[in-house]
């Protein structure tokens, strides 16, 4: 079984690339290190040349696929089209050749954007304060629970140890709360997916430090009660926590502010179209109420008169990055939402329409548990004696990407659908055709698929088994 | 109506229809509180002007000048083919690998970046990138407490970096400071019960520090040691994994990424075999599809929050694939003497400005001291010596605030470059 | 040893044993006479250096203003997806298509190229593009002569881009001139014998010609009539095919090219079905493969140089496939109403600027000829206005040498650049 | 059978690009222009979003190989390695702004590029004169016998009406001659397939202006008689061109001039790695002698001082191209020469090399019709009583581009191999493996190839015969 690694395409001596030959008569390593200090073995890397290069990472680059090849429709990742403006904007070399601790005097423009940037993270949730430094949702939410927790320490209530996130609530929730030295404690469901505010009336005391809540939440169902769960909460003197990784069902159609969320995070990588990079980077920037602001990670940006500079907020938690945050996703960011002012409402409308279009139309064939409107995705179920894994794997087959599956775990069978609002029409029909055909199709079929893709089904248990995670 | 949706007026109705609803405002009929008003932003821009404004706002930016800066983020030679691998769209806008068959190159990409890491740490496993530098520290010192057992709490000095060591604090563990002196860090005298000490060479002065000392001190505390190391240094410096480092960590940024005002960039960490399951992140396995053809999995999931939840090593689930995939194909180009030469001609550039600041009558912090390529100089007025050298065209060093300079020098500042400097600084700068 | 060679030393030394010589001087036995010397080029730079002197000259060129130049290459927008789609590695750095089975891609984009310029031009067929707008004509000034097998002699008037006449005379076809006055020409009078009636609308001084009346003209004459066109004209104009042409050519840059100091652009040209066997170049055609599915081909190869040899049409061969697949991909991205949107908000900035200058106090030129984005205004001294707007950071418009300045404006312009022109200019610039 | 073009995935409506709102109240056409002359029925022109147009041409081109994706060996066509700098260095916008007739003031960096090029390609050659302006290898050549051409005429010698052309010549040399109205005349080749000179001596007579030699020539043989060959033409008061299409196998070996050449054109797009795109655009730039100098295309670069100029040689044959040529191209190629300076050779040196390696490996399985040394490509012939089209289909399937077949003419079933000095040993040895296996391959199963490529072999003359050439 041969590997295809860049290493095994190497011969020693061969190089890919050339540096400039150096111009001074410094010193060698040997006069300034004793030799113990000194590397011994060379690392065995690849030693290629860059033609290799070239058609190495192309040709793995092709059994990738991508938005740009396929439709994506994996609920909750929001795989919506990807503007190469964007690109053109991070690749602008007044923008990547920035050092990060170039004094602020360096850096109006780039401060400008950043401090932009805050103000319309502010308009679309309607809270005051904004950071952009978390480097990606997760890091949104740890910073957000953080604020939370400094909060409470700083105004000496040190009882507040739990934080409630529901069932539905992604895997992320709980382990962030964990991170913070909360414990996390799961709350149910009503009849319609939503936060039971009965079961929460019950568990609100006055160790509760916050709620997580995902709105609309992972079933795709908007959280109707969320304006008095917050209510329940502010009265216990607890914050609402919103993970916003779900706001492409929201803009312009629903303020968290006015639903009385005190702290939420973004997923620029998904709202706001900057690529999602095989897994990353991206950008968890967070908005909160003035009460929170203070507590906000070190630095946000002001502007004073016609200068910006760099500021940490009064109780800071601290830093949560190396420097300012992804300042790369940062400016794509700034420019989509630039390409869209207002317009960003048709973004969240045209989600919904597409999702709900899914959902009427699956429906019947594949069962909706909660049959109702949906927001930007939609949760569905394999008709009886399917498999959700044989459906995906199927989809594959027919030049799908699959939903998310076994996601949200309250959910058997869980497919999780999110077509984004960049996907037309024909394109939704034609999966829809796919989905309808799989649905007829033999599970002794279904589980050969896929067939036509770069690899058939992996043995993932093996690959836990006999690790081997390095050539 | 946006930029980037195909809807027509038709298509709306019929998808309108088919839903079952009169209006898109029906469609959000269980929304509430409803956002009733138009967004407060600026008018929407056809691309052209939005990138007509970044143009604009690019040029409020000192940029295209030699720079001086280092402390953690290095203006290195990135070569052009990197970004061009990067920018393709299979890779660009493809997501985390959950579907194995589909997503083979992003997942061969990582396995090919964690072996880069284990071959430059002298480490086993790593994981497939933690967001940066300074989360890949404060990620280790927790692993540090999980495999101990101990609470959180780490020793560190002066020379690690400043903002890893924020970092750190902010993931609520506990630091507790080393001595630190002409320097170096002085390990001889570990506080009891820590569950990690912390060693960052080159440290955040520019200096080589003795990693082998600092994991006997750990070891002999019962505490684990993590190495913080410059990737590029590794090319020429022993291995941690060599030198009794149980975890290495750092900022791969030097590895083909763009300064580009501090990220995105990518953690690396790097640990034994026996402590894989306290990694947080992805990582990234072998194994065979069904007709036995060898593919790569995200595996070990066991560890992550998306099955553990509450119970997971961390909450980091998004990685750093593309910005992981620009070092993977920098170091593919580099190759471990292009790496070397890369080391090489910085410590050589760097010690000559070091010698000609000398020669001018500056003195070095730490004279006596090794260091690569960053180190600290002490001039009359920092601050009036950078802006001397803004006029004259260049980004000088870090402010120390003390009245040191902490100057970073790379492969790709030219002697007329270096001897300009010195003639700004010589010349009362 | 060389940038991009893979060969290590023991590369070499195999390689020659298996070729059976010693050393790699014995390769180039038979070459005679041997250049023995070493080349007297400066010495190789690494790529970032080269990339550096590229940064140097290309700030010695005067570019990022708002140009008032156009005279057959135009300042219009290109999209960002269009550089993205065209650097991607299978299309950048793929040959002419000739194993179809793994260049589908390359024929299908040029089967597309095809179809838009015979819907823009009301034609029936279109060859797989030409080098530029200048070759298109003088392909069709040959093409008209093989088609009425006459001497290759056609007539022109001065509305034609002096270039595109010089290419014409270049191609050894003789010229005729018909009159232009008032900045139209006048057909009324063709010379017999040519094989062809050359009518450029918009001309080379922006004014929209007769197209019928030229073809009318030419068909009375035995001739065939040329139309050259301005692709984007055509999204508002009648489409020459339904006004009698024969053949339609010209420059496809405004269609998502940049302007890249005059090239590379991309030619068309399209004809009737009956004259397709007259054409040069590459045609692309649908087919079907072994099993029934649909697929592209290069087609009619009979008329190639490769097959024909001395007897083939023209001995074009390479083609411009990749910026005809920017001109593809731009009109997909604009689509008709695009592309109108482009022309009607270029028109209408043009004639702003026309009527600001004439309220002025300056001359149009040609003051009754409908022009759409292009037109001259007479100027007291040109040149003078022109290193005036140059001051005032703008490129001027081109200076005909009689007092006159061709001014072109594109839907980049704003109401702020045409008043800053109108500003500078009545200033005495 | 439907077809997949980009205007099948369109709706009326849509739109792909937003243009910046036009800020002035300017006129209308309906003003302007009676309405005879407006369009009346708009062009069915794709009506698609920016996603969908992304998205169609990635997959487009995922159907494409390219020398990023595999070996691609295709004789007399250069196939070698597009290093990514040149287009970093052709998509500066200080160049890509610029535009062609801004004044000469206005642009000294671009002149100053073109002058340094037409230096580079000057010492390349030997010859001392240079025109960039050519856009493509075949109006080089062109433009090289219409300078022959318009020199006999200026000097009044009326009587040079033929132009000889061995039959191992690219079909564009006849072409060519045609097109400057010289009668195109077939020489033959001797046993080594050079041209043969005895019956040049016979040939060349005072109708003669010129010999068109490939050298090395399209059996990728060296043309070793050459200087003699230049001596019998110039003897006969004639020209001898060079098609510099084989450049690649020269470079700082051997220089036209000093063999005799009088004018030759260089395809930038082959020896000096600018891509190919699909089949262009490329650039021809000739080089001639002091003769012909006056002769070349209107403009050339000259430098007075510190100052670049563009002039008109005093006898021009006038424009080839509507501008300057195609200046992105000469940028590329100015960049790949300053990354390798006198090393230049190197590259010969190992596309030499590595042509001959394959020479010696193939041979004894596959014919070699002239089988001595060969220079940058070598001529093949499959085994007996297989066709080089089915071992061409073959390698797809293995694989790799097939090689240029049926071409040279002279050679019966001819395969046109050209490694380039860009490949790896590894990779010939791989793509060796795979001609020696299909020479074993019976030929039945060779006429079913390619059976793993995007589609099987075309019904080419259904194609003449039903044109269908657009939507």
């Amino acid at each position: 079984m041969v590997d295809n690694l860049i290493r095994t395409k190497g011969r020693e001596g061969r190089r890919g690339y050339t540096l400039p030959k150096n111009d001074v008569d410094g010193t060698s390593l040997e006069k300034i290190l004793p030799k113990a200090a000194l590397r011994k073995e060379k690392p065995r890397l690849a030693e290629v040349d860059e033609p290799t290069v070239v058609r190495h990472y192309t040709n793995l680059s092709r059994q990738n696929w991508g938005i740009d090849t396929n439709f994506y429709p994996l609920g909750s990742c929001t795989m919506k089209h990807n503007p190469r403006a964007n690109e053109v904007a991070a690749n602008n070399p007044g923008f990547a050749g920035l050092h990060p601790l170039q004094p602020e005097a360096q850096a109006q423009g780039a401060l400008q954007v950043m401090h932009e940037l805050q103000g319309f993270l502010a308009e679309v949730s309607g809270l005051p304060a904004v950071s952009l430094q978390p480097l990606a949702g997760a890091q949104g939410e740890l910073t957000s629970i953080l604020m939370v927790k400094k909060f409470f320490e700083d105004s000496g209530d040190h009882g507040r140890t739990t934080v409630l996130v529901p069932s539905t609530a992604h895997g992320t929730n709980p382990a962030t709360a964990s991170m913070a030295d909360f414990k996390a404690k799961e709350i149910g469901l009503d009849e319609h997916g939503c936060v039971d505010v009965d079961e929460l009336r019950e568990l609100v005391d006055e160790t509760t430090a916050a709620l997580m809540i995902t709105n609309p939440n992972t079933c795709g169902v908007y959280e109707r009660n969320i304006k008095e769960i917050a209510q329940v909460l502010h009265e216990a003197g607890a914050f609402l926590y919103m993970d916003g990784a779900n706001m492409n069902a929201n803009l312009g159609r629903m303020r968290p502010a006015e639903a009385g969320v005190d702290v939420m995070h973004f997923n620029l990588h998904k709202t706001f179209s900057t690529p999602h990079g095989g897994g990353g980077p991206g950008c968890g920037a967070i908005a909160c109420s003035e009460t929170l602001a203070p507590f906000r990670p070190d630095p946000a940006v002001e502007k004073d008169g016609e200068t910006y500079s760099f500021v940490r907020p009064a109780q800071s938690i601290g830093r949560v990055a190396g420097f300012h945050g992804n300042f790369g996703q940062m400016l794509r960011a700034w420019n989509y939402i630039k390409m869209h002012g207002p317009d960003l409402r048709d973004v969240t409308d045209m989600a919904v329409l597409n999702a709900n279009y899914v959902r009427a139309r699956l429906g019947g064939t594949y069962q909706i548990p909660y049959d109702e409107l949906c927001k930007h995705e939609v949760v569905v179920q394999p008709p009886k004696g399917k498999k959700a894994l044989d459906i995906a794997k199927g989809l594959i087959d027919h030049g799908y990407h699959p939903p998310t599956i076994y996601f949200p775990l309250v959910v058997k069978e869980a497919m999780l659908i999110e077509p984004t609002e960049t996907e037309s029409k024909e394109t939704l029909d034609d999966f829809i055709g796919a989905m309808l055909e799989l649905a007829e199709t033999t599970s002794e079929e279904l589980e050969e698929a896929p067939t036509h893709a770069p690899t058939r089904r992996l043995d993932e248990a093996r690959a836990a088994r006999q690790l081997k995670a390095r050539w | 109506m946006a930029r980037f949706t195909p809807h027509t007026d038709d298509d709306v109705r019929e998808m309108l229809d088919a839903i079952g609803v009169e209006t898109l405002d029906d469609l959000f009929a269980d929304v509430s509180p409803k956002f009733q008003g138009e967004l407060d932003l600026p008018p929407a821009l056809s691309e052209y002007e939005a990138l007509r404004d970044v143009d604009r706002l690019a040029k409020e930016n000192d940029t295209g000048l030699p720079i001086f800066l280092g402390a953690g983020a290095y203006d290195r030679i990135v070569p052009s083919t990197v970004g061009a691998v990067i920018s393709r769209g299979e890779f660009l806008t493809s997501y985390t690998p959950y579907q194995p068959e589909i997503s083979q190159g992003t997942l061969q990409s990582i396995f090919e970046f964690q072996s880069i890491v284990s071959e430059l740490t002298g480490l086993e496993v790593s994981n497939a990138s933690v967001y940066d530098g300074a989360n890949a520290v404060a990620e280790a010192a927790l692993m540090t407490a999980r495999l101990t057992k101990r609470d959180p709490r780490v020793a560190v000095s002066a020379g690690l970096n400043p903002r890893y060591r924020e970092v750190i604090e902010t993931y609520r563990v506990e630091v507790v400071e080393l001595p630190f002196e002409d320097g170096t860090t002085d390990f001889s005298e570990v506080p009891d019960g820590v569950s990690g000490v912390f060693v960052q060479s080159p440290n955040f002065f520019g200096v080589v520090e003795d990693i082998e000392a600092a994991s006997g001190a750990a070891h002999a505390a019962g505490a684990l040691c993590v190495a913080v190391c410059d990737p590029i240094s590794l090319a020429v410096l022993e291995a941690p994994g060599n030198l009794g480092a149980d975890v290495a960590v750092g900022e791969a940024q030097p590895l083909g990424m763009p300064l580009l005002f501090g990220g995105p960039y990518a953690g690396y960490m790097a640990t034994d075999q026996k402590s894989v399951r306290q990694l947080p992140g992805r990582i990234c396995g072998e194994t065979v599809d069904k007709d036995g053809k060898l593919a790569y999995v995200l595996t070990l999931r066991g560890r992550e929050q998306d099955i553990r939840r509450a119970k997971a090593n961390s909450n980091i689930c998004t990685n750093q694939a593309l910005t992981a995939l620009a070092a993977t194909v920098y170091t593919a180009l580099m190759g471990p003497e292009g790496l070397r030469e890369v080391a090489e001609s910085s410590v050589s550039k760097a010690h000559y400005l070091a010698e000609r600041l000398q020669a001018s009558g500056f003195r070095l912090r730490y004279p006596e001291a090794p260091f690569l390529w960053e180190f600290v100089v002490e001039l009359p007025d920092v601050k009036k010596a950078n802006e001397a050298l803004l006029k004259a065209g260049m980004v000088g060093g870090l402010d120390l605030g003390d009245g040191g300079m902490l100057v970073a020098v790379t492969e790709k500042r030219t002697k007329e470059e270096l001897d300009a400097f010195v003639g700004v600084v010589a010349n009362g700068g």
